[in-house]
């Protein structure tokens, strides 16, 4: 039923980079000898803005429900073939070593510097003010936060020390020896980060995606993403 | 080969307007530094734009200011050697020389290997003209515009900065070449005797205003005003009073000149050449000098004689030029008498 | 590591400078030639355009034009069935487009900097305009020229802003060295980072090398320099 | 529409400008002088980096140099009380970095188009090295400086990689226009975009004018151009 | 003021190699183009690097390979023209003038307008050298380097661009003015005239060569090699053979000279002025030949004439100049008899 030597094309957020060509595609590409992956990754924002002037994406996995939403309502996403594939979880970050003894959010006052993503364009920016919102930090905080463009600058500025303290991503923590998690985010302070998958409509490789938005979902593969730091749905 | 320039051209403090006709071949143009020379030849070359005014070469015309038209330089057809050379830094002298030629390699390579025979370049053709030479760069640009075989050619000081050995030698090689050659040649230059031997008629500009145009021989006999007097190498000038039909009194030199021919009624200086005085042994007759002389100086092949008129006290400067052996061969130093010959009388206004 | 990024990128800067360089000189000879006025200025400043925004936005911009629901996008997609967007071709149009300001205003740099009288002395022999140009204005404008030709080169191979918006970051595709450094860092994975900007920097050094011996060479001839 | 970044932008634009101006025909010169050779074409090729890498992985390598923990950063701090990282000086440093090749080549470039025998004509009439620079060199290596200053202040304004890595984000301070442009493209805000855009291309305009138009002045001694 | 010269540098297919001392003020260097004058000049100014030498100016060592001695351009003090003027395009003609000059602005300026008055300049300080005429260009060069007031001036071709009238008046003007300066003059030309004049020693150039060195009119009087003959304009150069003290054979004119002058062993060469010959009645004498005339040149003051041995029928051409009105009143012109006299005899090897 599936045609032979098709490519299909995902488009994935930057963060499951590491996790699908390391592990996830050559996994699958073994399973299904007769279809090849090529996957494309960048913030869930461009990869939106990528799918709506029509490139030629079959499957989008993006690091927020936003960006899926948005492209669903314009009607580009195949009807109920989005799935709520992944949970993350928004951490607090410092450098390691932690010299201004931060430990939880409220600490986040006392430092001078605070990054976090920019929540107009990275998904993890867009989870962590609405938190601090939440907890009513918010005000304070972005008064004295440096909006990064995307993840990398989030991460390294607290890897570095630039940045006193930041809120990334638990996956994007793990990927970075010389930060430190001190806290995570309390249970229900902020909607569930959810990495959804979805097959987009103009897709004429339906098949194929399909198998792969499935496997995504087995155990073997539900394996891996919890080896990257993902809590599987 | 006919050429007609009337143009006009203004710039903040110098304005260009010139007016001539010519058949002849060889055509020269005097004039002293920024007269206007070599902005005269541009805009026939096309390289300046008059401001008004029309060009015709052999019936083409290649500029005219009131029917809009204005020729591009490479439809000209007319040569123009640069008087900084413009030699394309890039490419060696042979390159340089077949530059402009549109015919096939073999063509090329005879061409520019005779024009290399000509101006004596051999041994040079693979220099750059940064490793060559000022005079060997002033060949090389003329080599150049002579390949090119253009319908005319304009030549701004041609051999300005080539030894005088090597310029005769190359004058006379050029102009029996030139002999073949069917345009029309237009030379600019600063050498009288250049002009003299080789152009048959001759335009003498001055501050931008064409001053005499005419046959060349003519116009050194016969120069008609005290601009073109100097510019053909008049020393001595003085101004005049017609006294009577044929007496001129000369204010400088203090003296009365006489002479059989008609005095233009318009005349207010008179010029003689310093090679023109001869030597006589008293002034019993009219025109004669007495001469005090004030300095000798050595020149080449010359003494050059600055003396004033013993009879009068406010006698300004002349100057006598003759040949070293002649004077040698003078008896009576000094009591110099020195007529001017009526014939070498220049009656200028 | 993994080479196809390097063989990408080589190939998309080649096939980029290329592409730059005549567009750069062409379109600086007929911009130089215009007289000073209005109109120049404003093209001029157009021309200059993709170098005061960033690539990433640059990127977008290009992603409106070549998208397939773009008028442009569209035409190229329905009569020669091209689809620009994440090809290896978008990687070479966002490396043309950005380094395009550096060739094109070095070039004009270059060629006001020719002595004129050169031009004309072309003119009077006979040249046309086209022989004048290659054999006198650019051979003399070389430096200048040269000097933005390594600048376009430099800049295509590190182009990364636009590339990642209109390409994408597909690998064996339109993954470039950029984009894989890029990636590289971001996640985290440090020394396969180094090793590939040890590739661009040696990649770089190969071709500067070459071009400032090729300059050189052609440079012995003139009388020029400090 | 916010005003600040607009502020921003200007005057990380013309400090950086006259840095990477000073500096670069400093440098060009220092390099032009010397005579062709290994170390020369070694030097080239360093200072050309900054152009081949992606501004990301500049920034990032900028904030491994002035970041607190690493001994130069660390110096600035103890002994300057100077903190490099997000300060506005971080923009300028990022501006003159990936803008400093471009100030580089060109002037070297131009350079190295002026006559010899204008530098030597000097040197006869006593004139110092300096003097012979800065009267003779310059003003006929102008068309080329003033491409490379118009290349550079372009590319100084439209930076966003590097300033983003060293420099972060943070509004009134060091968020310039093009950080501004590419949050509200990211974010979908076209519009904002848009306002954002226009004033870079007005901010790019004038200034691009101003140096045609003083170029053009400058220039209206010379017997040169196309 | 002195000056000594010891340089070899080599080119592909050029060397330089001269040698000299010079203690006078003014100093003169002939030679065809391309014989290493320029570079000559150019060593001494520092803008040339010779192979190996000396270069010593009063007392200071400017130059010493084995010493690796180079002093820089800037602190030798000494003025190079460049041939081509190399002005400075981004100034005006008055800042040219003044670029070299360290002193107050107002002294500055008064020096300035002092060149430009001495150069005839004025109205012209405004304009950037494009739009100067060449021999404005090269007066501002000139008004330029003497503005600098170096120790010693070093002249190529200072005035190869300006008309005759111009530049006879500047020349007048400019030794005028030098007789107050008190630094050297190292003037190269290709005017054998303007030498003569001015310079009081010269060295002449041939090949890279210097030839031969000395007073300058001792050298027009003796060239005594045939290089040197040809530079200072003598045309008339044959072979010859000594037949016995006081007679030589001169191969291409087929006649034997006389002289009472001792006959240096290693002459092979005689040459004779084109100026030198006198016209006598007969060939009663020796040295008087019997003249066939091939062709009369109309020149500027003088008549060309070229003519052979009527007694031989081998006889290769000779020339003779002869002023205009002094052949007009000649008799007899197609019987012509032209005596070399003896001392006008040039014994070259
Ligand atoms: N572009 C210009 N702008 C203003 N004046 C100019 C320009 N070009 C030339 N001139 C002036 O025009 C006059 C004539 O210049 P031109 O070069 O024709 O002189 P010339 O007769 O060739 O003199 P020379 O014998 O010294 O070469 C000069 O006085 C010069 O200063
Ligand atoms: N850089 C160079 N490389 C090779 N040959 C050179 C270089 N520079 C000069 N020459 C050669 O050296 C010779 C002497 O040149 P120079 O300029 O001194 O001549 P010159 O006596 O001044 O002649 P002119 O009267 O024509 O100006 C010429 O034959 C020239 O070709
Ligand atoms: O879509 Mo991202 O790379 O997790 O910001
Ligand atoms: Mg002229
Ligand atoms: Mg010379």
């Amino acid at each position: 039923k599936v045609q032979s030597d098709t490519t299909i094309l995902v488009s994935a957020a930057a963060s499951l980079k590491n996790c699908m060509e390391n592990d996830l595609i050559p996994m699958f590409e073994q399973k299904n000898p007769n279809i090849k992956i090529n996957a494309t990754y960048d913030s869930s924002g461009k990869l939106q803005a990528q799918i709506e002037e029509g490139a030629d994406v079959d499957v989008f996995m993006s690091a927020a429900e936003k960006q899926m939403n948005a492209l669903n309502e314009k009607g580009l996403i195949v009807e109920n073939s989005i799935v709520p594939l992944l949970e993350n979880e928004l951490v607090l970050i410092v450098p390691k070593g932690n010299e201004n003894n931060i430990k939880d959010f409220d600490d986040m006052l006392n430092a001078e510097i605070i990054a976090v993503g920019d929540p107009e364009s990275v998904p993890a920016g867009q989870y962590a003010k609405e938190l601090l919102e939440n907890l009513d930090l918010w005000d304070e905080v972005s008064g004295k936060s440096s909006l990064g463009t995307n993840v990398t600058e989030v991460l390294n500025w607290v890897a570095e020390g630039s940045a006193d303290t930041g809120i990334v991503y638990a996956t994007d923590a793990a990927s970075n020896d010389k930060v430190e998690v001190v806290s995570a985010a309390p249970e229900g302070s902020v909607s569930k980060v959810i990495y959804p998958v979805g097959i987009i409509k103009a897709t004429t490789k339906l098949d194929p995606s399909k198998s792969f938005v499935e496997f995504l979902q087995t155990d073997d593969a539900k394996e891996i993403f919890a080896k990257y730091g993902f809590k599987p749905n | 080969m006919s050429l007609s320039v009337s143009i006009k051209k203004k710039f903040k403090d110098f304005n260009l307007d010139v007016n001539f006709e010519n058949d002849g071949d060889y055509f020269g143009v005097l004039g002293p530094s920024g007269s206007g020379k070599s902005m005269t030849l541009k805009c026939i070359a096309g390289l300046e734009t008059p401001d008004e005014g029309r060009i015709v070469f052999n019936d083409r015309v290649l500029f005219d200011s009131q029917q809009n038209i204005n020729v591009k330089p490479q439809d000209r057809k007319i040569g123009y050697l640069f008087q900084s050379y413009a030699l394309f830094p890039n490419m060696t002298a042979e390159q340089n020389i077949g530059c402009g030629l549109k015919c096939s390699k073999e063509d090329r390579k005879i061409k520019t290997g005779k024009m290399i025979e000509l101006f004596h370049l051999e041994g040079l053709e693979k220099k750059y003209p940064w490793q060559l030479s000022g005079g060997q760069q002033q060949r090389v640009a003329l080599a150049r515009i002579f390949a090119y075989e253009p319908e005319a050619l304009l030549l701004d000081e041609p051999f300005s900065a080539l030894d005088s050995h090597l310029k005769e030698e190359l004058q006379a090689e050029v102009f029996e070449f030139l002999k073949l050659y069917e345009g029309q040649v237009l030379m600019v230059t600063h050498q009288r005797d250049e002009v003299y031997k080789f152009c048959k008629n001759l335009a003498i500009l001055n501050k931008g205003k064409l001053i005499i145009y005419g046959d060349t021989k003519v116009i050194f006999n016969e120069p008609r005003t005290v601009e073109a007097a100097k510019i053909i190498g008049c020393n001595n000038i003085s101004p005049c009073r017609i006294i009577s039909s044929g007496q001129i009194f000369v204010n400088d030199w203090d003296i009365v000149l006489q002479t059989e021919k008609k005095i233009p009624e318009n005349i207010t200086y008179i010029g003689i050449r310093a090679h023109s005085f001869k030597i006589v042994n008293n002034n019993h007759e009219p025109n004669i000098m007495d001469c005090e002389i004030v300095n000798i100086t050595d020149e080449l092949f010359e003494y050059s004689i600055v003396f004033k008129n013993r009879a009068s006290e406010n006698s300004k400067k002349l100057i006598y030029k003759i040949k070293k052996n002649e004077w040698d061969s003078t008896t009576n130093k000094n009591k110099l008498f020195l007529k001017i010959p009526e014939e070498s009388i220049f009656m200028l206004t | 590591m993994n080479l196809s990024p390097i063989l990408i990128s080589i190939k998309t800067a080649s096939v980029s400078i290329i592409v730059t360089f005549f567009l750069g000189i062409f379109i600086a000879r007929s911009i130089a030639d215009m007289k000073y006025g209005k109109l120049k200025i404003l093209i001029d400043g157009i021309l200059t355009l993709p170098l005061v925004l960033p690539p990433t936005v640059v990127g977008f911009f290009l992603l409106f034009i070549f998208g397939v629901k773009r008028p442009i996008g569209m035409f190229l997609l329905e009569f020669l069935s091209i689809k620009i967007v994440f090809s290896w071709t978008s990687t070479v149009i966002a490396a043309v487009i950005v380094s395009f300001p550096l060739m094109y205003r070095s070039a004009r740099g270059a060629f006001e900097q020719v002595d004129k009288d050169l031009i004309l002395a072309g003119r009077t022999l006979g040249m046309s305009e086209r022989k004048i140009f290659w054999r006198v204005i650019m051979p003399n404008a070389l430096p200048g020229v040269a000097s933005g030709g390594i600048l376009a080169f430099a800049r295509g191979l590190g182009e990364f802003g636009a590339t990642a918006m209109i390409a994408g970051n597909i690998a064996d595709k339109t993954r470039t060295l950029p984009l894989a450094i890029y990636s590289e860092v971001a996640s985290g994975n440090m020394e396969g980072a180094y090793s590939y900007v040890l590739v661009v920097i040696i990649v770089s050094f190969v071709v500067l090398s070459l071009m400032n011996y090729f300059i050189m060479k052609q440079n012995k001839y003139s009388n020029k320099g400090v």
